[in-house]
């Protein structure tokens, strides 16, 4: 490990190392699929930054959308003004979505296992919830289709657990070969990015283990704050922090 | 041929107690003079559909119309929480609410379906989900030619469909653009349709994506400017989305929440009042 | 992202001897410029899958270019028959050739499938005809809801399909209106894909039920004016009638047909050419 | 029977006579799927003259057309260019004619039987014709889904046959309740329209009768123009003739 600054001369949030890091993921020419929220900013991040030519697709129906706003929802004129072509919701779905013409899905949870799935429905018992959550979304078929899906969440044991209350979404089921076995066609979460580090999924047992901190961040204060007995990668790393131009790129944004 | 009426009288000719009845609008033009216009009437045990059910849900449901809520995303996008619905789920107020929950791909399916005439849809989802296993209507069917296994989700024919589109000629077709979801579907899926548009023109101009329904699968078109607020119409309005981050506290607070729909709805007689009802600054910037 | 090339270089490099080859366009928008470029490289033992074969297959056919023909309805509307279609069905003329045909339902539905990346598609439909016993690709699936029983086909997935649209933008968009057909399905089904243009242009104007496909799920535009011709592109092109109603003896001839193509297609160099070589008269009246 | 006049005082011909009859069919509001040939001459003679209001869908995707001259396909721009809305053939076949939207179709047939089965594919046997016909295209659905199916075709022997090589599209089977055994959602053929009369099905048997000749028509030259052994109802009558309006409706059509 890197020797890393402390938390007092960070000029940056760990959030918005969050995001920077989320869209990082992207690559110019990578077509993804991103829900409002962090998955928008760090979609748009990378548009605005390294990767010119990502494909943004809303699941409102948004094929190409180029705003140089943070929409407040996916419903908002400035993704269907400038995007390249907008369908119908039932069109994303079945031939954008289900057809494996996305790249990369963002994904959002209230609760994640080692393995990637996700908890999008209630925290307690389905019949009685103690919080009843959202539900699920355009979640399960993302987390069926896309070639790959990358997690974002913040850190914490009640949020990273060791077992789901409810299976919305299916990320690498119980590990190994499990997506294989139900036949499911994208490779599934391949990292979980969170505000304190990066987490990967290992090739053979598709568990998530610790790939990088954050800078400041210890990795005792990431194994604390997950829910499940965190295993750490050999080649830990620190993640590289926010250069200039993604901070500024993403400032411009959020305050746009 | 579609009838020109009013938002109440469409309202009270087409929607009865214990219907189900989808108003749809995927973030975009939503039906919310409709919902209000439902809670003035006082309905009962509807069965609501929608994927997102929004704020108008929320209120719908938090007057105790509804008895049962068939959805994918139940929240208040970017600002909270649905509490008059998660009120309802987790603690039975005002009273209980059966649920019956898809995702989006699959409800998009099930008005696809609908719309199409056929029993049921299929997609590739739910496999290893919990949902295949709480939700009764997720089946499965096998591929005749492959042996792959699908999801089997039953078509869905609400009663009534409302949804809101920017506009109508003079012989009752209806034209929207922009984002247009899964309307075109809840309309063709319904036995009965009522569309809320923005103003009546004498000849659509062209909109890429831009959608028409023929005014004989329609059967009232209600003129309801600013029928979406705080939604967007697109050309024609903005969201408020101070209502959206607004509607968080009051949805909270059941008291707050009672006190604030008997003002704002209950005590205006349509959708005009309702605008003029609140204040002026939620009002403001939404012009598109 | 789409790449902008001549037709010669698009087929050459896309359409192999033995591909499974959709040269799509439901009566408007129909690619018959790619199909004699196909015949000008001499391409061999191709399935074509079209849901209208029409004059162009019939040039395919007739010059031997085809092993197998997918579709459901074969003819020269309004004009008579597929003369080499017909011979090589009844006589063999100038090889065998293999069909499998479909009602446009049907056809619809497995493009719809190959686009929405299932391995079937569903409909009410083929109940009691020979169809469902001559097909093989046809069977059925029974609803899990309801028990009906449905008709089921497998999905098209074309190794090319083939297109024309009347506009590209610069970054390769493109765009299409009027009758629009199953194009957008062909496309999406197909691994690989060409789409032929009547015009590039810096940016789009708004069509109603204008259908856009981005360029990346493009492989190759060629810029063909009158590339459907003697077809339609609306706001382009009118059908040239006389062209329809002269191929019915040019069909019915063996002999008369290969000169024909002899002197139209294998001697010319690309669409421009074949357009020249045209009787005049032909040409007129088509600007729309 | 009416007296009929002789066929030399006739001012019109047999097809003009079968196109009248057919147009007569639509009342206004009819919801109508067309093909290219008879059915669209008479859906837009309907319009011409006493159905104004009659809905004219043409399977290339155009609801609601409302031509001013005779398409030469169906493919053409006065279709796509005055209809309501034009959607792709997917959704036509799937969301108006399957769901059930369309009250008549026309269908054409180059052989039909007594239970208005009809062959359009082959004559001769399907793996070695005689005659390799263009096939099923929009007709199967039609004759499935439509609420009524009216049939128009020229009277001969060779196309009003005892048995079909081979059914394209289902009439009523082998007549009685097949359609209702086999789930079929519409009522099936109602009408059969030739140069020389009307057939009509009746309604226990399904067995399509002779219900009237056209005027200048004498019964035996139907029946032996009929394959079959064609029955004559007890109250057959003579066709309406033309009337002035109707034939000029046609002819400006036709002529445009």
């Amino acid at each position: 490990m890197t020797e890393s600054p402390t938390r007092e001369a960070l000029k940056w949030t760990n959030d918005e190392m969050m995001t920077v890091a989320a869209a990082r993921e992207l690559t110019s020419g990578t077509v993804c699929f991103v829900g409002i929220g962090l998955p928008s900013t760090a979609a748009n991040l990378a548009r605005a930054s390294h990767a010119p030519d990502v494909v943004l697709i809303y699941e409102s129906g948004c094929i190409g959308a180029k705003p140089d706003r943070l929409p407040p929802s996916i419903g908002d004129g400035i993704l269907s003004r400038t995007a390249d072509a907008v369908v119908s919701v039932p069109e994303i779905f079945a031939y954008w979505l289900q057809a494996g013409r996305v790249d990369v899905g963002f994904l959002g949870a209230a609760q994640v296992d080692r393995f990637g799935n996700i908890n999008t429905t209630v925290v307690g018992e389905y019949g009685s919830p103690q919080v009843r959550l959202p539900g699920a979304g355009g979640a399960p078929e993302i987390a069926t289709s896309c070639s790959r899906v990358i997690i974002t969440l913040r850190h914490s044991p009640r949020a990273m657990v060791e077992k789901l209350d409810f299976v919305t979404s299916v990320g690498h089921g119980d590990g190994g070969d499990f997506r294989a076995r139900l036949g499911l066609p994208g490779r599934g979460p391949q990292a979980m990015i969170t505000d304190l580090g990066v987490l990967r999924c290992e090739p053979e047992s598709r568990e998530f283990v610790l790939s990088s901190v954050h800078p400041g961040v210890e990795i005792p204060d990431v194994i604390e704050a997950t829910g499940w007995a965190l295993r750490v990668a050999d080649d830990v790393s620190v993640t590289a922090p926010p250069t200039d131009g993604e901070l500024h790129a993403l400032r411009s944004f959020v305050g746009a | 041929m579609a009838r020109f009426s009013s938002l109440h009288d469409a309202v009270a000719e087409h929607i009865h107690d214990g219907d189900t009845v989808a108003l749809e609008g995927f973030t975009h033009l939503i039906p919310f003079a409709a919902g209000q216009e439902i809670i003035r009437q006082r309905r009962k045990d509807l069965t609501l559909v929608r994927m997102t059910p929004d704020i108008i849900y929320d209120q719908l449901i938090g007057m105790g119309c509804a008895r049962k809520l068939i959805f994918s995303w139940a929240g208040n996008p970017g600002a909270g929480s649905l509490h008059r619905f998660r009120d309802a789920v987790e603690h039975s107020v005002p009273h209980h609410l059966e649920i019956e929950e898809h995702s989006h791909a699959g409800m998009a399916t099930r008005y696809q379906a609908g719309a199409s005439g056929l029993p049921f849809g299929m997609l590739r989802g739910y496999a290893g989900t919990d949902l295949a296993t709480i939700t009764p209507t997720i089946s499965w069917v096998t591929c005749p030619f492959t042996g792959e296994n699908l999801a089997a989700v039953p078509a869905l024919r609400p009663d009534v469909g409302v949804i809101c589109a920017q506009q109508a000629d003079r012989d009752g077709n209806v034209m929207m653009w922009g984002i247009t979801g899964v309307q075109k579907e809840a309309v063709l899926a319904s036995q009965r349709s009522i569309v809320l548009v923005e103003e009546v023109v004498d000849a659509f101009s062209p909109h890429t994506n831009g959608v028409v329904l023929p005014s004989w699968v329609v059967d009232d078109v209600c003129l309801v400017p600013s029928g979406s607020y705080p939604s967007y119409a697109q050309d024609y309005s903005q969201r408020a989305s101070a209502f959206y981050s607004q509607w968080e506290p009051i949805s909270k607070d059941c008291e707050k929440f009672l006190a604030w729909m008997d003002e704002h709805v209950l005590a205006t007689s349509d959708h005009a009042e309702f605008l003029a009802s609140l204040d002026p600054a939620l009002l403001e910037d939404i012009n598109d």
